[in-house]
């Protein structure tokens, strides 16, 4: 009874070593730009009431998701989480079928079965989180025990927000693969707020990064919003982490630039920290870096934009006229077949 | 008098304020529910009006929010924590189950905190953010499960949770925090605990149910009686544990027909406690079999098309009372 | 051949050495499992013979270890985790309820997982090591539930357990560890899940039953008969979920009085389950009403003296038998 | 329907502020010799079979609770865990309600409820454990909060094991208590072994202590087995948290120098550990201490010993004699009566 998964394909930033290595902002831009412009219109739909149950997006955050996802290799595996569009971009995801999910379309990832920022590709390595803050980081850590006992070099990716490290599961999952030695790149966001609860009130110490020595590890502090930066960051760790296998905790700072949810207004947000961040937004940034590094002109920049869009029009339009599950099919695949 | 009609989730924070106000004793934590008023609003306005001591934020650790609680309640304080939404309180059922519902037995000492938590289905909050839990906190001993369908009731029993000295699981359904209202009035008194309510009177079967289904059962009771096929009782649980078993029995005593409705999961689910009150206490009663009408052993799905046939309705529940009433 | 009885315990070590032997994507972990065998010694030997990348020890986590088996089982491991004891795996429900349990729904990929605990009274482990949580477990979709009674079952339900696509919670019942024995064959097939079995016969009555009280009304059951007062069929559920409902529905055909017996806590316990499925699709079997006996809603006491009066026996068994009889 | 409590008595260490600060040596190897010789008692029972289920014990580590029990105040709240029983005689819990609740009578302080490690007194601060491990970590934590707006001056101390410290719970409630500044004093035993598990398989950090920079908390290593030393040193927190409240890692090095309870043999143990440990063992560096300072005479120290084995004789042959709860009132007082 196990339904058919989308055949995989390989995402672009995986299909040679040494085409990552020297990897361009361009790539990188294109993924932020799809992640903003699929958010943007997916914001627009909730409004529009077209979308149902809530709609999260990661405006402010989308350097995370693409540097980390190009990092990887094409046997390692991620489990993002709810501001993560751009691993999911980044690791393959056609933008037609984050529409086809949060449409709630029989033909999205999910089949309609879950919806919102909960989705993925098992296929192509992507962990389709669950809400409970944390619990996501076990299994990604189990994963890559598994897949390094099948003889693949693995690296996993685990994200969560500030918020999340409070939560036992972030302890447990950190600790355990510290104590087994598993590769598993912990990516914290600190974007400032869990919900409405800045992170003044969720930790004490000075940086999160401050937690890895408890777990005997090496914890990193990075800027999250600069793409190419933290690329080159994290692609030298998972160099090293495949060399020697053991977690890392990497704490990217960032902002989240819009409400928790669409029908957020965040107004719990002091003006003055979100316009200290509004000037480092990581999409004027990606701009800058490729027109100042001569990867792209700012024509090409306008170009690469236009085509992004048109993509995400037509993916939105295909997957609005697409046909949501046949209630018929309500309690199949409950359990997989012996 | 108010000028509008009250909707559950401001009743609620009317019950909520009320304790604040005339309790010294009660303070209200969890996540998001200070300035912000909480994911639903269900405590909008109480930190400030009584302040951060009385109410505030936490970190996101259910855990922890459940354990502080038995301390503090032990400790002569009445906390009501917040759950934001059920299905986070998984990840620390073991406080509920093992602390808080053991302590009193073991110590002889009272733990008397409210866990509100906001639950069910209809919003299209998929799999995680959907779930109906009821059963798994009714098999606990030493906790109670309170479940309102009503402004008024949601008001009133809340009051009686915090004021009860034991640990008391308040469920709120979130369709109906915005879907259902009532005029309220400014003067009124706690409901006890442990009462069940008929919500319709009836003859030719009773509904047996609560939250949310309470609302589609009397539409279908409505529709049937209508239809001239029967009239329906409809009886509102209110409180799951303890259970109004008295009422549970004159209500299949003056029926012998039984239909059981609930959103939550049919294998296990409080149904089936009911089921089997009802087979083992009222089997001489029975014109018929015991009919369990729930959502089914499934995922809550989140597409509109899926989580519509995963609900009972009235619609369902009207063609259950058909076949029963036919039986 | 062997030279002496096996004990349940035993025959679940064998079950995990063949699984270990024949499925080189078996892996066990938990807390203790290794070197030192487990706290009950079901794995004994089995790290010495298959290697600590086969069966490790794992820090005290139990929400870590589950995640971990359900990462490992989606990339074509076979983890069969041991909780401690089935207590400790409430800290981790969420796991089972909300990964394990839907991952199948949402995407197609299977969770072939165990999980073993023990659980059960009857060792004066007190509260919090004497749990019955199988009504948890059984009300959660997407997971499956089995509780052997025998050695022999045990061995090949686990065998069973382990090659299933699905998350399997086997329940090993701490009291029959080592209290009951089997010749056991060196030969030998795995049992299906979902497949209840009649262990003695009878017309007058059945007892439903599983885990330690099957042998319990086994007792009882032989003592009414040798007093004349009528013969009664003993049905071992062995899976819960799926649950044999045809064996159920036809033992109750056959003896048209139903006594159901568990150690678990009886609001919402798995009895409740059993009896709404006889009230509402064998009502017209009954010639009594199903009688439940559990353990009362009370946390696990300690003293001896208590918790005999706590669990249900071969006594009380006995004496619910002759009143079903007496109807 | 609430069964009342035995009367409470504050532990002599907190009767006046001023003793406590002077408090003898002899005090404290008092505690520790009524632990190791009823829990000697315990375990000749056990194998005796008259007491049911299990017996865990604490030797080597009785200086932990005997310090710390000792360096409280009459409103600080006890949280002890499995190898605390020196904590609950420091408290003030009667030898004899220890047998009473190991041999589950209906006399004890639970009644014969739960028994073996889990007991206490809530009217005298001491909160009795459940299994879980972590569990009763936030309950201490909150139970503070609750003292101190009420205007008591109240310190927490909570205890747990190496093993317990990989659970999510010890996690979120050392985080919760560092963001509310809870004065709670984390008092980790590391025995080095978790049931059979050794603290290599545990965690990978260099010191336990260094978990507490990840909360923004203070991380304290000591040795567990110097009862003076470790009494002194909490004696001097406990004024600082007093002053400037806010949890606290205390992490005492010492040694489980028997099986995990008393049906284990521990010989998965190494034997130079062992040896090592050994040659402190607390109760000998007690002896010695109270000798050195001048406390007590060797003589006087043999006589103390006499007095307490003869306690224990006669609280256990006392405790024989009593009664067992009787089953009617197996259902009695699982609820609060409103
Ligand atoms: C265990 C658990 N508790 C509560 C929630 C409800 N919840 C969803 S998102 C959120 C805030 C998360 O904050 P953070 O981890 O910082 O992520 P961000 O939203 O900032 O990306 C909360 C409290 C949850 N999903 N899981
Ligand atoms: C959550 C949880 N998981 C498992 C257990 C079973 N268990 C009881 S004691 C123990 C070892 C505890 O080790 P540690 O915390 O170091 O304390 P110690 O026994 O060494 O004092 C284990 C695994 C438990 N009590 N709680
Ligand atoms: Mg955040
Ligand atoms: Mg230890």
């Amino acid at each position: 009874m196990s339904r058919k998964q989308t055949k995989a394909t390989p995402p672009a930033a995986a299909r040679s070593r040494s085409a990552q290595a020297a990897l361009p902002g361009s790539t990188l831009l294109r993924c932020m730009l799809l992640t903003q412009l699929t958010e943007e219109r997916l914001v627009r739909l909730y409004h529009q009431g077209r979308i149902s149950g809530g709609v999260y997006i990661s405006r402010g955050q989308e350097a995370i998701g693409a540097a980390t996802a190009a990092a990887g290799g094409p046997d390692d595996l991620y489990a993002p989480l709810i501001r993560d569009m751009s691993v999911h971009i980044g690791r393959g995801e056609p933008v037609l079928d984050i529409f086809r999910h949060c449409l709630g379309r029989v033909t999205g990832p999910m089949k309609g079965r879950d919806g919102n920022v909960h989705y993925g590709c098992l296929a192509r390595g992507v962990y389709p989180m669950i809400s409970h803050l944390g619990a996501m980081l076990p299994v990604v850590t189990g994963a890559v025990m598994a897949r390094r006992r099948q003889g693949r070099p693995a690296v996993g990716f685990a994200y969560l927000g500030d918020g999340a490290t409070s939560t036992g599961d972030f302890h447990e999952a950190v600790n355990f693969a510290a104590v087994f030695d598993v590769p598993v790149i912990f990516v914290i966001e600190n974007n400032q707020f869990a919900y409405s609860t800045p992170i003044t009130r969720q930790f004490r110490c000075r940086n999160l990064a401050d937690r890895a020595v408890g777990y005997g590890i090496e914890g990193l502090a990075a800027d999250g919003n600069e793409a190419v930066d933290l690329y080159r960051l994290v692609r030298g760790l998972v160099d090293q982490l495949r060399a020697r296998p053991r977690p890392v905790l990497l704490v990217c700072d960032t902002m989240r630039m819009r409400g928790h949810g669409a029908h957020d207004d965040f107004s719990y947000v002091p003006r003055d920290l979100l316009e200290r961040f509004t000037a480092r937004d990581p999409l004027d940034l990606a701009r800058a870096r490729v027109i100042a590094d001569g990867a792209l002109t700012a024509a090409e920049v306008a170009r690469l934009e236009q085509v992004c869009q048109a993509e995400v029009d037509a993916a939105c339009q295909q997957a609005l006229a697409e046909p949501p599950p046949d209630p018929a099919t309500l309690t199949e695949g409950v359990y997989a077949a012996g | 008098m108010p000028l509008a009609e009250t909707t559950l989730v401001e009743a609620i924070n009317q019950g909520l304020r009320r304790l604040l106000r005339e309790r010294p004793e009660v303070v209200l934590f969890g996540e998001d529910i200070g300035a912000f008023g909480g994911a639903f609003k269900a405590t909008l306005g109480l930190q400030q009006e009584f302040g951060e001591a009385r109410v505030f934020d936490t970190p996101i650790c259910e855990s922890a929010i459940f354990g502080a609680a038995i301390g503090m309640a032990t400790q002569g304080l009445r906390p009501i924590v917040e759950l934001q939404f059920v299905d986070f309180g998984m990840t620390a059922v073991h406080q509920l189950l093992n602390n808080a519902g053991t302590m009193h037995y073991r110590t002889g000492v009272a733990v008397p905190m409210t866990v509100r938590a906001p639950c069910g289905g209809g919003i299209c909050g998929g799999p995680f953010h959907s779930e109906e839990l009821e059963a798994f906190f009714c098999h606990m001993p030493g906790v109670k499960v309170v479940y309102p369908a009503f402004p008024a009731d949601a008001r009133a029993l809340l009051v009686s949770a915090a004021l009860d000295p034991n640990p008391v699981i308040f469920l709120e359904n979130k369709y109906l925090y915005r879907h259902v209202k009532e005029w309220l009035p400014a003067d009124w008194e706690p409901i006890p605990l442990g009462v069940a309510q008929v919500c319709r009177p009836g003859s030719d079967a009773v509904v047996l149910t609560y939250g949310a289904m309470v609302h589609e059962a009397l539409r279908a009771a409505e529709q049937v009686e209508q239809e001239g096929a029967g009239t329906v009782m409809v009886l509102d649980l209110r409180t799951l544990k303890p259970l109004d078993a008295d009422a549970v029995l004159a209500a299949v005593a003056a029926t012998n027909r039984v239909l059981i409705v609930h959103e939550g999961w049919r294998t296990g689910g409080f149904g089936a406690e009911l089921a089997a009150l009802v087979a083992e206490r009222a089997f001489h009663l029975l014109d018929a079999p015991v009919v369990r009408l729930t959502a089914p052993d499934v995922p809550v799905p989140f597409a509109p098309e899926l989580e519509r046939a995963y609900r009972p309705g009235a619609d369902t529940i009207h063609a259950a009372l058909l076949e029963l009433l036919d039986y």
